[in-house]
């Protein structure tokens, strides 16, 4: 699969739009006493492709769960300049999250799970049905439809929950290393799929990742983080004329972009006990 | 001394005077008795302990013995003490109810299954109007019937008529069924045949100093006993004591009919069999009820004790 | 580690567990208890026999049987009447249970607040207050409920609190998320979460509907025709008919098994797609 | 979203919840209920003022106090009586709920065969059998505890069936592949596992226990010196002497109470670190 | 970190020893019907580092389970003809396991977790102390000993899985995706540090894995597994003469196998719809 027309991808900090979402001076520390986040400050851009990195524990999952209004922040504040805020403190409009654990419900069959934010929309069953098969058909689980997620291997877990994301064609996508648990060419076909989303609907997308290669392969912004407490380590844009394709792959600026990340990975975990 | 319990069928109260007297004064010990008293209540079991033997006598009845004779349970009552069954039914002073009959104008009775059981059965079939919607369980407390004037409730002589005029400031209307022509014998010595078979002088002595006890009680100095029994009982009250005392005298429960010639605890074969007749005329029992295994009249009607009432 | 079965099966077909297998499974699963059961009676009679126990203190199976036979006119709709009512305080008990727990479950400081109430009301002895109730409920049949409701609703309230509260919190997180509203989190995830919890409050709920059927005849029920098992024994006991006793008794568990089993088998329907309690371990 | 605190503590701090936080939660903690007992005793007399209901059917909140205050020698042995035969009571029933409850799960077999039994037990009335337990029981205590246990025991094997059903096949592997033994199995696993039903069940049983010894001193308790507030209950109604018979069932209701709370405080500590019903969500 | 001497890898297949685990003809149909394994054979010889690839849902979870004695067969059999069996038909003997997903106890805290399978073997804590802090040294969660799992990030927990596993010093060791949730450096860390235990120890490893690096660089044995029903596609050994560090990544051997693997895998999945 090849995006076949590359749209310009959107710089980031493009000014003539307001943020979406603005982290300022953000601190979270649980009961349990563990300082999550330190005073991380961040501004995500409609249209940008963000990919956070950082060492296992470093609090990328909390991060997004702050950015996505999930749980109160300890100091600091977030901010959704271009979205309303409902009730509850969350930003209304449509995000999608794809948690670091699939987080199915495991009283409904596959296609329920993929069917719930539909059905929270009020979107009848039959109405939300095709939808749903092709978002299956996507990610490799159309025969699975009628399974119930403990019938299902872990990485087709992993799936289900994508599927349930990408249902409802969400403006602001949050990704938890949701790939993690595929193997390289189901990862690389859903690469390419949210890939060819995001170019087709401009939407914005947050991304947690371990891999370098999938980091620089998929977006236009890296934001590194360091551990103990959590908080922004290096942040910079990944610009390139290419589109992003199997040729990418093989290119001289896809070899640059991996190394640097690399190296920013290796600069914010170097020096610590792990 | 030989040991023996009697099983009661309430709490300590002066219904069951005689034998409180009787432990109280020494009159058992005189007998060679040594007598343990098994205080009844609401649910106790004292007739299933009767006839598993762990008690060796019980204040029975006329129909439970005749329902034991029917399910083979050989037990047998060797005297009544109460020769009227103190059961009432009250009514409220301004409902109209003058006469035991009016009775059935009521929409609610309030009573314990046992008399449903039994005397209800009577006034279904001797009295117009009294129907099984009527029927309301009673839980031993007042409050339903004193809110309810268009009801009656059932009571003990002795015990509810008091406690309703003491708490609700009226005295309700008052019918003993008895004098309604309900003939039953009543807080009877009931024990079982093999008792009878292996130790009848002790069932004598026992029914004997039980006689002797309530002469005692009635008339004599019944302080110690009325002690006794407030010590059984806490509740027991100076008042409703002396109360139950004068009702018991002046409704003649103890002593009426034959108890008057014979002594108090007097059974006798016309009496019962009158009775038991008027249960099977409303088929309450088989007619072909061996009713005579119910009881047994050797033990009284003797006129033991009768010297000491003064 | 079976090997092939001996029918030459190819290895791809769907696994049909066999008619007979799965003939035994419920064969066993039927067999078994009856032989449970025909085990008991047999050690009752051999108590009986044994200790020579008279009838009038406990009676043999035959006995019991006997009297089973030829009272049915009386413990038949003495039987129904009980039914009738065990199904009407379980219906109100699980409705009154699930309802207050859900209400308890919308904040800590409503729970702090009610809870204790809930407790008040379940450990209020029922004799205690009938009489109240019978002043001022409108008919018996009201009272009566009253009184059943009371004794059965706590386990299903206290099971259902439980279940309600050990909801996922990643799927709570997911259903904030998209903006569910409070009813739709109750409706797709609190209740169907909550199922196994529920399941049991039910299982419990069953039995004690029945014994609050009882209870509650005992403490405000009528007589007369429309009695229920409960006035039956009752009067079998006060007339020492003690074998019409233990028939009345026996009609009671069974009534009491029946509603375990259909409880369970309902549990089953609802948990054995999903939940480990009901699910076979396949690896 | 706070900001960051007045004093200017540094953000890296553990989290103390502040001396006045904390304080303020554990006040509202006992005054929210506190308030709530309170509006309800200003609804009971406003009852009764309004419908001028007579103190011998419903006594007002006076009366009882001075009942409670008057008769606090009778009734104060009897509240103690009727709390040890409770605790007496919930032990037996949790020794045997949970005792019963891990025989049950030993196999699909057992369960079929043994589960409807204790349902028999559970559902048999108790007024019915006290008789052939009073006869057959060595003592009136011995009595009173076989009622108590057979009114409590359900609930709780109920629940620990359900949570020892319940735990994680995985982690079963788990077990299964360190060679645990069927013992540490239990002890290691299941037994913990099943904690949160184990409390709803204890948390159930509290409260049933309470009425248990309630309903046992009914069916076969002993009348008199020794006997508990069942017995005043009845006596008092007997007496008409209502207010004391409110006052008993306050001090019932505040026996349960504070088994409720003591469960519910038992429940926290062993949920608190770990289960989802206990812990407040954080994110 | 550098494995600093290299002994002789043992050539898969030598003759002298009896396997350790034969599975005969071996498949696997699920009550709900999905055949997971049909009729896969696999042989594994006491000293091997065997990887397992293949698509997601091929039934790698399934076959490990198998190897380890968890779960029946449909059909076929599953042979330890090293190790006595014990009354659960589970090989005695020192196995260790990584489940695909954590498998922590949630009421014992991380140190509870890692000591439980000493615990079952009746070692007193206070012996196995300093072994489980030195083992969780070795994940890096030192400081997290007295934290609940639910205290802990994903890949944290993922690491007390693996720390568990490592606390025995099983004979072996068969771990199912270990290294997903983990950040490149921590998962390197790590990859030497089974590797250094297989060397040391003389330890049989049998690995999931999604990716081919990992598979390249680890094993010396590789097994491509096809999806529906999960069957051996391909069985080769990956044999080197060079030191598996931090060179090795950069050698031809290295980039040889990740070629060959990959192929492999590629072929695998081939033809496929996912
Ligand atoms: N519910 C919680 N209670 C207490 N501490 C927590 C909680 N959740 C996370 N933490 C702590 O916060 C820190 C960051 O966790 P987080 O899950 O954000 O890490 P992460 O970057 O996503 O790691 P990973 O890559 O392993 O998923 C960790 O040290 C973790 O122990
Ligand atoms: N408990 C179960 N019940 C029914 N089907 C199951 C069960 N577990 C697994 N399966 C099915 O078996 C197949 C193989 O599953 P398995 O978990 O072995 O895959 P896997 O190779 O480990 O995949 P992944 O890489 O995604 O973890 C899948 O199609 C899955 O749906
Ligand atoms: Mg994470
Ligand atoms: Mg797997």
């Amino acid at each position: 699969m090849t995006t076949s027309q590359a749209p310009l991808i959107p710089a980031p900090g493009d000014t003539r739009r307001r943020p979406l979402v603005v982290m300022r001076g953000v601190s979270k520390m649980f009961s349990s006493g563990t300082l999550a986040l330190s005073d991380m400050s961040l501004t995500v851009e409609p249209g940008e492709f963000v990919s956070l990195l950082g060492p296992s524990g470093c609090g990328k999952s909390t991060a997004l769960r702050i950015i996505a209004g999930l749980g109160d922040t300890t100091t600091g504040t977030i901010d959704w300049p271009s979205s309303r805020i409902n009730s509850k403190g969350l930003p209304e409009g449509d995000i999608s999250f794809v948690f670091q654990e699939p987080t199915l419900m495991p009283w409904q069959t596959v296609f329920g799970n993929v069917y719930l934010p539909l059905k929270l929309r009020g979107v009848s069953k039959s109405a939300a049905r095709g939808e749903i098969m092709q978002t299956l058909t996507t990610v490799g689980l159309q025969d699975f439809a009628g399974a119930y997620p403990r019938e299902l291997s872990g990485g087709m877990k992993m799936r289900v929950s994508i599927a349930r994301a990408l249902v409802t064609k969400p403006k602001l996508l949050l990704m938890d290393e949701p790939f993690a648990a595929l193997d390289e060419i189901t990862r690389q076909k859903l690469n390419d799929d949210v890939l060819r989303l995001w170019h087709e609907t401009g939407i914005t997308v947050i991304f947690v990742t371990h891999s370098v290669f999938e980091s620089a392969y998929l977006s236009n912004r890296i934001v590194v983080m360091k551990a103990r407490p959590g908080r922004v380590h290096a942040d910079f844009p990944l610009v390139t004329s290419l589109s992003r394709d199997a040729h990418y792959r093989t290119s001289e600026d896809y070899r640059q972009a991996c190394e640097k990340v690399s190296n920013m990975l290796l600069e914010a975990i170097g020096g610590e006990e792990h | 001394l030989d040991e023996v319990s009697y099983g009661t069928n309430w709490l300590a109260q002066a219904e069951h005077g005689g034998f409180y007297q009787a432990v109280a004064d020494g009159t058992y010990e005189k007998h060679g008795l040594k007598v343990t008293i098994v205080q009844g209540g609401p649910n106790a079991a004292n007739r299933a302990l009767l006839i598993a033997g762990k008690v060796d006598f019980y204040m029975g009845g006329p129909l439970g013995d005749m329902d034991a004779v029917k399910q083979g349970i050989p037990l047998i009552s060797v005297a009544s003490i109460f020769q009227k069954d103190p059961q009432v039914l009250l009514a409220h002073p301004d409902a109209g109810v003058e006469k035991f009959e009016d009775l059935a104008k009521m929409d609610t009775i309030f009573m314990g299954k046992e008399g449903y059981v039994t005397y209800f059965e009577w006034m279904k079939k001797n009295f117009q109007g009294f129907r099984d919607d009527q029927y309301k369980p009673y839980t031993f407390n007042p409050a339903p019937f004193i809110a309810d004037k268009k009801s009656a409730q059932q009571g003990y002589l002795t015990s509810e008529p008091y406690e309703i005029e003491k708490q609700a400031g009226w005295a309700p209307k008052v019918f003993l069924i008895a004098d309604a022509g309900y003939g039953s014998y009543s807080t009877m010595i009931t024990t079982t045949q093999q008792m009878i078979d292996k130790k009848p002088d002790v069932v004598q002595r026992f029914v004997d100093a039980s006689i002797e006890g309530w002469y005692n009680y009635l008339y004599g100095d019944n302080k110690a006993a009325n002690d006794l029994i407030k010590k059984d009982n806490p509740e027991m009250t100076d008042g409703q004591i002396a109360y139950s005392i004068a009702k018991m005298k002046e409704y003649g429960i103890v002593e009426s009919g034959d108890a008057l010639e014979k002594g108090i605890g007097c059974i006798t074969d016309e009496r019962y069999k009158k009775f038991f007749d008027s249960m099977v005329a409303i088929g309450v029992e088989p007619a072909d009820l061996d009713f005579k295994k119910a009881y047994s009249t050797k033990f009284v009607c003797k006129g033991v004790g009768m010297a000491l009432k003064k | 580690m079976a090997t092939t079965s001996l029918e030459g099966n190819p290895p791809l077909a769907p696994p049909k567990p066999g008619f007979f297998g799965r003939n035994r499974d419920t064969l066993l699963r039927t067999l078994i208890p009856v032989g449970v059961v025909i085990a008991l009676i047999l050690l009752w009679q051999a108590i009986i026999t044994l200790n020579s126990i008279p009838q009038y203190i406990l009676p043999g199976p035959l006995a019991v049987a006997n009297s089973l036979y030829n009272d049915w006119g009386t413990l038949w709709p003495a039987l129904w009447v009980t039914t009738q009512i065990t199904m009407q305080a379980l219906a109100l008990a699980l409705i009154g249970g699930v309802g207050i727990a859900i209400f308890l479950v919308q904040s800590k400081w409503i729970e702090t607040a009610f809870y204790p109430i809930t407790v008040i009301l379940q450990v209020t002895p029922i004799v205690a207050i009938a009489p109240l109730i019978l002043i001022y409920a409108p008919t018996t049949q009201v009272a009566l409920l009253i009184c059943a409701f009371l004794v059965a609703f706590f386990p299903i309230l206290s099971n259902m609190v439980q279940g309600l509260k050990s909801v996922d919190h990643n799927l709570l997180n997911l259903f904030d998320l998209y903006g569910a509203s409070r009813w739709q989190t109750l409706l797709y995830l609190k209740l169907p979460s909550s199922l196994p919890y529920f399941m049991t409050g039910l299982r419990i709920g069953g039995g004690l509907a029945l014994i609050a059927a009882v209870v509650a005849e005992f403490a405000a029920g009528s007589a007369g025709a429309g009695s229920g098992l409960a006035f039956r024994l009752l009067e079998s006991q006060y007339r020492l008919n003690i074998p019409r006793l233990f028939a009345a008794l026996i009609l009671l568990s069974m009534l009491g098994v029946v509603i375990f089993m259909i409880t369970s088998f309902i549990a089953w329907l609802g948990l054995h797609r999903w939940h480990e309690s009901s699910l076979k371990r396949e690896n």
